[in-house]
């Protein structure tokens, strides 16, 4: 769809916007709707609106397949990580008040970084379904 | 109002043959219940619905359709036996809503116990105020580590069956058996 | 007054999904099922302030765009027959 | 409970807003073709989305509130027309024809 | 300080190993990752059952939040000794795998099928380990999902339609649960499975707690393939890898009875379930026709795998039939059966994996006259088949025997009967392999085939040598059995 | 040597026997050597054991507790000494005599011939010196697996189904109707211990006795007690010397001898002559006597001729332990060993006619007598053993069997071994007479005697025939504590 | 009120219930994965219908307000839903696969051809 | 490079303005957010002229509230149609010429044509651009240029 005019333009305005967006909901679950999972969705979503509009092998060179396929797992590793790190700091699996001096702090922390870990992970399998679906078409 | 959008969409989800319309229709009720969900409110969960049913879903059996079929067959005659056993389920749920709480109570078992803690600890104890977020990452954050296994789960799933996209890189085995 | 603004979206919506179920065409499906989209996004917008919760919009936000690119999506998949096409060579619909 | 003007500006935009909604809704169901149809969606995602968006504006205390409604309300605008041109469009290359008008002699020159 | 963590690193590291093989990427790497990872849970399992059996009950509070508002691991005989048993299979199969997958699966695909493998058996591990009703669900997803991947992997197409055909009924499985899971939820405002099991007494008479376990019941039912809810199994055994279905015949329906019999006896209570429900009014006939209807398939199946298949959806009846007694034998039957399947189907398949090996089919007509070319092969396929028939010295005899005691015990004396008979069933789908690899001639071509590699008969013979042990001394697996299945009918005591 | 060690090793030597034929696959000679060591070896073990007993020691070992209070265990009593003179005996005699037919009949698959024998020989062994139900079922399931391979040798079509036939009968039994015993006796008692004077005694009322006992009688389907005989004559299409082992030695020995055992160690014959079962149940053994005789009548195949005569003479076992006295059970024993001798000598002449000749057929056999003359001797003494004559073994057994009819008051079943007798004498005698006194020259021509190791095996067994009957002493003063206690 | 309450349910049920008999009576593949999602997603609808509390808000703590709707059914259908999605992007994957093997996605068809294997 | 930086500063705006909690973290995080958004876009290659035209400025402002009233005047008008009981349309198809150079001009272009009700731009063809229009009044309208003017002096291209 990459000839298409309209398209191309409004996208190029709206991707990093989506972008944008993902993230800020990304951060912002603790204090209203949204969190890892939503943003993973949405980020996912503007790379998917991308290869949409600019062709699969344009959006496998952004993101490329080596790479994502490092983030799905970094994702479920960071969310695993922190639970090792607590267990290591002599608390129970995933445990986060011994994150840092006072336990509500350390909980924050904890759930700021798991979140971070989902959104990886989310965003990543996301665009790797999208990509091979879209993959399979051609023959 | 919108439950009775949704048995509408419903009826006509299972009564079209015309996949594409069905998959439409399944985002518009995928739409629905995040509307549903908000008016219940379970903001979170409309959110997701929202972006997973009315999105990737839309998106994945659009994908799907691309790559199969776009029509259903006609079914060759009703199917009893599937009725039969949908008319017992829908039976037995329904003998179980007889003696479910009011809806809405806000002394029924489920907003007496446990959840209390949820409401009133959230904050201090994690100093999150979404107590959602709260719950769902720290309090029961074991359970969504196993979410995002499941997530993982599909996308090494979904890598193994198609590939990770490579077009270049058919399937060098020439198909399988016929 | 929030009131009457949600049921007049309601009944809007009522009518996109007429539209959405009567067809005829797919693309007068899509059409219904993005005005059905936006309207919805309406409803949430107009929920937030009903129930003295407006800071929600976040999910408006989300309804907006999440329709927005399945309409993309299902544009391009009528178009070309599958969603990885870079779109250089149109295939005619039918063709597979 | 005395009615400020705000309020009374904001309930005319919901209201309004409303209507117009309703009156897309009828177009949708009661134009004949496609293309048509186009033009009642487009009263929905302009007009009515716009003064809904206002008249909630007006009703928030929050300025962060009304951004968000502004913002929504510039990505609608940003997208509606969008995905309308990009639908016209595969719907055309997908072989349908818009109706004409065939009443007194045709001004309209050909596509 | 590990030995307190125990009940968590018992999941999360075959569960953390899935990811990070993904990073490793290479396939050897990938597999040496797999073998330690399941060998450490199986070593914790070890540990756990023995601390458990020297100490009680385990609770580990996850995020170190206490019992009903965080996710409590929980425990007790009954699961530590499941947890045996999975890891105890999970931890051979990859040994096994290395070289059968290398045969059946494309090598691009390696590293991959390693990464699927650990989730199934986090997926696994963290449903007989967690005390938690919904923690329960999460896992068994895991589980699922990984398992509809494993078996797509088979080489045949229909694979593909065996893996769709059981996630659609898994997944109906799962909701149901879900559902289930729900209503007791509504009724208690728990989710936690003590706590659950405190609260249901007082709701016990409401039509909402009827309704949830007759839907879990169903849901779980259909994940263990109870007859007439077993469709899905056949095919998705025939056709997946022979190291997955190995690996599954041996422990994903094993896990799924464990659920059952927790949420019957520990949550629900015998006195809900079985008095007021009269559940066993239902699980035993189906059990026996399960039994029958089964193994008489098997006689006439030319797919071996598939024979096993049926085989296996008819020891889930033996298992059910076991459950159903509702007494301590009839309990300590069904967990040794349990246990003592897993041993037979696992070497089995694992057999008959060393046989697609070689010939690439399982067809009976393929077999022919190969146990001379193939001795340690089919003598195994022997062992194991004595060990399904119920042959003393084996591990088969033990379950049986508890079985008909079971039914003596509770004065149906027709219901030990056709236990037995159903035995001879057993007999006669056995007795087609053996005659057909030993006692026919072979075919000219079969001088080509060798015996397969050690690194498939070892473990093969690991299992078939746990088949002969656990046969002729079964006190500690008996008593352990005997331990949960009191646990389970008359709560700590 | 301790005895208890010995008493372990009458398992393990056949085992390690075995173990040692398969591992000496490639080389004929070794591997019939060692299994005429091995055989040598477990005869020497079992004599062993005898002298311990005589001397007064009962030695017992437990090898493993299989499940809670029921062990795998051992031990030395009376029958089972019995049981295993028999068989440790005849099996030297069958392996020299399996080493001449083997050979010269060209038979494939030997080694597994050979493994599979010496397992059998050691499952026959822990049959014998079982000392509970359970290890007792253990080896007579053991057994009959062992032996199937014997069964289905040939590998046709015809040996398949025979095989299939043995093996569902076998099994059926034991599993269906045995275990099912065994476990409701188990339920009943809390243990499966071989007790003199039985466990079942104040376990249940009368009428659960007497179920429980039939269900044993039809559960050991090696008895062959009808209609669960049909195995037996299936089994004939086995090599010769499989069928002298199993119509001998090892198989139909071990189901009688554990109605014996049943009989004797878990009801008692005190309780059994109380439960009003031994009033009717005698009644269906002399069916099988008189019917299987019948049969054996009609049958021109030498061996299925002589496979229903075992029938026949199993039931008079069983009549000798289900009439339930003293005199029954010294009976059925020593009939045991009595049949043993006889039957296998007649097999071994079934076997080396066929080796010589290629001859099944009885209708082709007239004649044989001039130029086979050992060979239809030995059959013709050892006829006179199974008919229960003088100067042969065979009619000390029937003696005492007939004195327990007489304890009995049944004079009817004194009629059926009076009947019996003069059946056997119509279906066996013909056999030797017409071998030696047809003059039907035609089928004579051109025929030597078997292989040596063919013939010294008939001879010596033929020879045992007649030293029991001229020394019977041991074997009565082996059974009497049995029932003497 | 007490029969409004669970006319609603009833509701749900129907709506369950419709996705359940897609799920088992068509032999579509794809639609069976549409009929699987509808089933579960009327299935969240009873969770979060149960979690709702009259007067209540989304559970998101704010100063002044007092009553919050139940969120632990929301923090359980959040993981529901991702479970949802994960097992209908498998179950397409599936779809997609068994398409190219077969050249079907009826499941009499495909039935048809592994039987005449 | 300076685009760039432009660029970010409307997302950092963007940010800001969605945030709501300006506490060092979050405001961090929006730092680091931005950049990251920065780094894909421009692997992406999105972030241009065309993609994010702030370099139209103020201008957007006036041409807005014109477009504005357009809308509002079209909206009324289509309203009358679709609600006058004999739906009383004459929809047509026209060709018109859009003079602007770049193609934003044109997607500007097309875009407000759309976005007024009773006008659809249903395919860009080179220079000119294909409307459905509801009535003949529309498409009359349309053919003056008016809207073609003015959109062409906005992106400043005249
Ligand atoms: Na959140
Ligand atoms: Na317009």
């Amino acid at each position: 769809m990459k000839h298409h005019l309209v398209l191309r333009v409004v996208s190029k305005l709206l991707i990093p916007f989506i972008l944008l967006f993902a993230l800020y909901v990304q951060f912002h679950g603790d204090y209203g709707p949204g969190g890892g999972f939503q943003a993973g969705v949405i980020f996912g979503a503007g790379f998917i609106l991308y290869a949409l509009i600019f062709g699969l092998e344009t959006a496998r060179k952004v993101a490329r397949p080596a790479v994502i396929r490092v983030l799905v797992a970094v994702g479920v590793l960071i969310y695993g990580g922190v639970g090792v790190v607590s267990l290591l700091l002599g608390g129970r699996y995933l445990d986060y008040s011994l994150l840092a001096h006072v336990p509500a702090h350390g909980q924050h922390l904890g759930i700021a970084l798991i979140e971070f870990g989902v959104g990886t992970t989310v965003a990543a399998v996301m665009i790797t379904i999208f990509f091979a679906y879209a993959g399979r078409g051609r023959r | 109002m919108l439950l009775s959008f949704l048995a509408v969409t419903a009826i006509a989800i299972v009564s079209l043959r015309d996949l594409f319309a069905v998959v439409m229709l399944f985002g518009i009720y995928s739409l629905l219940s995040a509307s549903i969900f908000l008016v219940l409110d379970a903001v979170d969960v409309s959110f997701t619905e929202a972006a997973v049913g009315a999105g990737i879903s839309t998106v994945l059996m659009l994908g799907t359709l691309a790559l199969t079929a776009r029509t259903e067959k006609k079914p060759a005659h009703l199917a009893w036996l599937p009725l039969l056993v949908v008319a017992i389920t829908g039976a037995a749920l329904i003998y179980g809503t007889l003696d479910m709480p009011r809806w809405g109570d806000a002394n029924a078992p489920i907003n007496q116990h446990v959840v209390p803690r949820y409401i009133l600890g959230s904050l201090p104890e994690t100093s999150v105020p979404n107590i959602v977020t709260a719950v769902l990452a720290s309090y029961r954050g074991y359970d969504t580590l196993g979410e995002v296994t499941v997530i993982f789960t599909a996308g090494i799933g979904v890598m193994l069956l198609l590939g990770n996209g490579n077009s270049n890189r058919r399937r060098k085995k020439g198909g399988r058996k016929r | 007054m929030f009131i009457a603004a949600a049921l007049a979206i309601l009944v809007t919506m009522a009518l996109a999904l007429t539209r959405a179920l009567l067809g005829p065409t797919v693309y007068d499906r899509i059409l219904a099922v993005n005005m059905f989209g936006t309207k919805t996004v309406l409803i949430i917008a107009v929920y937030g302030f009903l129930t003295g919760r407006p800071d929600f919009l976040d999910i408006a936000l989300v309804y907006a765009l999440i329709n927005f690119i399945s309409t993309i999506a299902v544009l391009k998949f009528f178009e070309y027959g599958d969603l990885g096409h870079a779109g250089t060579t149109r295939r005619k619909r039918g063709a597979r | 409970m005395t009615l400020s003007l705000v309020d009374l500006l904001s309930w005319a935009c919901l209201l309004g807003g409303g209507f117009f909604g309703i009156v897309g809704g009828i177009g949708l169901v009661r134009l004949p073709d496609l293309f048509t149809r186009f033009h009642a969606a487009g009263i929905t995602d302009t007009l009515c989305t716009a003064l809904i968006a206002i008249g909630l504006m007006l009703q928030s205390d929050s300025w962060l509130v009304s951004v968000k409604l502004l913002l929504i309300l510039a990505f609608l605008f940003f997208t509606s027309p969008t995905s309308t041109h990009a639908l016209a469009k595969a719907a055309l290359h997908g072989k349908l024809k818009p109706l004409r008008y065939k009443g007194k002699e045709g001004a309209s020159s050909s596509t | 300080m590990i030995r307190q963590h125990l009940p968590i690193l018992q999941v999360i590291i075959p569960l953390l190993s899935a990811p990070l093989s993904v990073l490793l990427h290479k396939r050897w790497l990938v597999w040496g990752l797999t073998v330690l990872a399941s060998m450490c849970a199986f070593i914790i399992s070890i540990l756990l059952l023995q601390q458990v059996l020297a100490r009680g009950v385990i609770s580990y509070e996850l995020g170190g939040w206490a019992a009903p508002w965080g996710i409590e691991y929980r425990i007790d005989v009954v699961n530590a000794f499941v947890l045996v048993i999975i890891s105890a299979i999970g931890a051979i199969v990859p040994l096994y795998a290395a070289r059968s997958v290398e045969r059946e699966i494309a090598a691009d695909r390696i590293s991959l099928f390693y990464t699927a493998y650990l989730l199934c058996l986090a997926g696994l591990l963290g449903i007989a380990a967690t005390g938690d009703a919904f923690n329960v669900f999460v896992f068994l997803e895991i589980s699922s999902l990984s398992s509809y991947i494993l078996i797509s992997l088979g080489h045949d197409r229909r694979a593909l339609t065996a893996s769709y055909q059981y996630l659609v009924m898994g997944t109906i499985g799962a909701t149901f649960i879900l559902i289930g899971i729900g209503l007791a939820y509504m009724m208690t405002g728990t989710l936690n499975m003590m706590d659950l099991a405190r609260r249901v007494p007082a709701v016990a008479d409401t039509r909402t707690i009827r309704a949830a376990l007759a839907f879990l019941t169903v849901g779980i039912s259909l994940k263990l393939a109870l007859f007439p809810l077993h469709l899905w199994l056949p095919n998705a055994y025939a056709y997946a890898p022979s190291t997955v279905t190995a690996f599954l015949a041996a422990t994903a329906t094993k896990v799924a009875i464990y659920l059952l019999l927790r949420f019957l006896f520990t949550i629900f209570g015998a006195v809900l379930s079985f008095e007021e429900m009269i559940l066993h009014f239902v699980l035993m006939p189906l059990a026996l026709v399960a039994v029958f209807s089964a193994s008489i398939v098997a006689i006439f199946q030319d797919n071996l795998k598939r024979m096993l298949a049926y085989s296996s959806v008819a020891q889930i009846g033996y298992i059910i039939l076991g459950i159903s007694f509702v007494s301590v034998t009839g309990l300590t039957a069904g967990i040794l059966h349990l246990f003592n399947h897993a041993l037979m189907k696992g070497a089995l398949f694992m057999a008959l994996g060393c046989v697609v090996y070689r010939l690439g089919s399982v067809r009976l007509r393929d077999i022919a006259g190969l146990g001379r070319r193939m001795p340690w092969t089919f003598a195994a396929i022997v062992i194991g088949g004595l060990s399904l028939i119920g042959i003393p010295l084996t591990v088969g005899f033990i379950s049986k025997w508890y079985l008909v005691l079971a039914a003596l015990e509770s004065q149906l004396w027709w219901v030990a009967v056709l236990v037995l008979v159903g035995s001879l069933l057993a007999v006669a789908y056995v007795w087609r392999v053996v005659e057909a690899a030993f006692f026919q001639p072979p075919p000219r071509h079969a001088a080509q085939y060798q015996e397969a590699p050690l690194s498939l008969l070892i473990p093969t013979w690991i299992l078939i040598g746990a088949n002969i042990y656990f046969g002729i001394d079964a006190e500690r697996t008996v008593s352990i059995a005997q331990r949960a299945a009191e646990w389970l009918l008359r709560g700590p005591s | 040597m301790n005895a208890t060690t010995a008493l372990w090793l009458t398992i393990a030597v056949p085992l390690a026997g075995a173990a040692l034929v398969v591992v000496l696959d490639r080389r004929p000679n070794q591997r019939e050597g060692a299994t005429l060591l091995t055989a040598v070896a477990l005869l020497a073990l079992v004599l062993r054991l005898w002298f311990a007993l005589q001397a007064g020691e009962t030695p017992a070992k437990v090898l493993v507790e299989t499940l809670p209070g029921i062990p795998l265990a051992l031990a030395v009593e009376p029958l089972g000494m019995l049981f295993a003179l028999v068989a440790s005996t005849l099996w030297i005699v069958t392996s020299i005599y399996s080493i001449g037919y083997m050979r010269a009949h060209h038979e494939k698959h030997q080694t597994r011939f050979y493994c599979a024998f010496a397992v059998a020989l050691a499952s026959a062994m822990g049959v014998a010196f079982a000392a509970n139900m359970f290890t007792l079922f253990v080896f007579y399931e053991a057994l009959t697996l062992s032996t199937y391979p014997l069964v289905t040798h040939a590998g046709t079509q015809e040996a398949r189904r025979a095989g299939r036939v043995y093996l569902g009968l076998l099994l059926g039994t034991s599993i269906g109707l045995q275990l099912f015993a065994i476990v409701w006796t188990w339920m009943l008692t809390g243990t499966l211990d071989f007790r003199d004077g039985g466990i079942l005694r104040d376990a249940a009322p009368p009428t659960v006795i007497g179920a429980l006992y039939i269900i044993y009688i039809f559960g050991i389907g090696k008895a062959a007690l009808m209609p669960f005989h049909r195995w037996l004559p299936a089994a004939m299409v086995a090599p010769t010397p499989v069928s002298a082992l199993l119509h001998a030695v090892a198989v139909v020995k071990a189901g009688v001898f554990t109605v014996l055992k049943v009989t004797v160690y878990l009801f008692g014959i005190d309780l059994l002559a109380h439960s009003g079962v031994s009033e009717w149940l005698p009644y269906v053994a002399a069916a099988t006597i008189l019917i299987a005789s019948l049969v054996a009548m009609s049958q021109d195949n030498l061996k299925l001729r002589l496979a229903y005569s075992t029938v026949s003479q199993l039931g008079y076992v069983v009549l000798g332990a289900l009439l339930a006295n003293a005199a029954g059970i010294i009976g059925g024993a020593m009939h045991i060993a009595m049949h043993a001798f006889g039957k296998i000598t007649l097999f071994f002449c079934a076997g080396a006619i066929l080796v010589a000749t290629h001859k099944t057929e009885i209708s082709q056999m007239r004649g044989l007598g001039r130029s086979m003359p050992i060979t239809m001797a030995a059959f013709f003494i050892c006829s006179l053993s199974i008919i229960g004559l003088p100067p042969m073994g065979g009619m000390w057994s029937k003696w005492f069997l007939a004195l327990a009819t007489l304890d009995a008051g049944k004079l009817s079943l004194l009629a059926v071994l009076m009947v019996s007798t003069l059946l056997n004498v119509a279906y066996l005698m013909p056999i030797p007479i017409r071998a030696f006194f047809s003059s039907d020259k035609a089928t004579a021509t051109g025929i030597k005697e078997a292989p040596l190791p063919c013939l010294i095996a008939l001879i010596i067994s033929a020879i045992g025939c007649m030293l029991l009957f001229f020394y019977p002493d041991p074997v009565y003063r082996l059974i009497t504590p049995v029932v003497a206690r | 009120m007490e029969l409004l309450g669970l006319y609603n349910y009833w509701i749900v049920v129907f709506l369950m219930m419709a996705g359940f008999y897609v799920v088992i009576a068509r032999g579509n593949l794809v639609k069976k994965i549409v009929g699987l999602n509808l089933f579960q997603t009327s299935v969240f609808i009873l969770y979060i219908s149960m979690g709702k509390v009259e007067g209540g808000t989304a559970p998101i703590v704010e100063k002044g307000i007092t009553v919050y709707s139940n969120p632990l059914p929301h923090v359980l259908i959040l993981t529901a839903i991702v479970v949802g999605v994960a097992t209908t992007a498998l179950g397409l994957a599936l779809v997609v696969r068994i398409k190219e093997a077969y050249g079907t996605v009826e499941e009499d068809e495909i039935h048809r051809q592994d039987e005449s294997l | 490079m300076s685009h760039a930086i432009s660029v970010a500063v409307v997302l950092y705006g963007l940010w800001l303005l969605l945030s709501g909690h300006y506490v060092p973290l979050l405001l961090g995080l929006g730092v680091l957010s931005v950049l990251v958004v920065l780094f894909i876009a421009t692997r992406m290659d999105v972030v241009d002229k065309e993609g994010y035209p702030v370099h139209l400025g103020p201008r957007a402002l006036l041409y807005w509230s014109w477009l504005a009233w357009e809308i509002i005047k079209a909206n009324l008008a289509v309203t009358r149609h679709i609600l006058s009981p004999r739906l009383s349309i004459s929809p047509t198809v026209v060709r018109v010429k859009a003079t602007q150079k770049s193609e934003l001009g044109k997607v500007i272009y097309a875009n407000s044509i759309t976005l007024t009700p009773g006008t659809v731009s249903i395919d860009i063809d080179g220079p000119y651009i294909s409307v459905h229009a509801l009535t003949r009044d529309f498409a009359a309208d349309l053919r003056t240029g008016d809207m073609d003017r003015r959109v062409t002096d906005f992106v400043n291209e005249a």
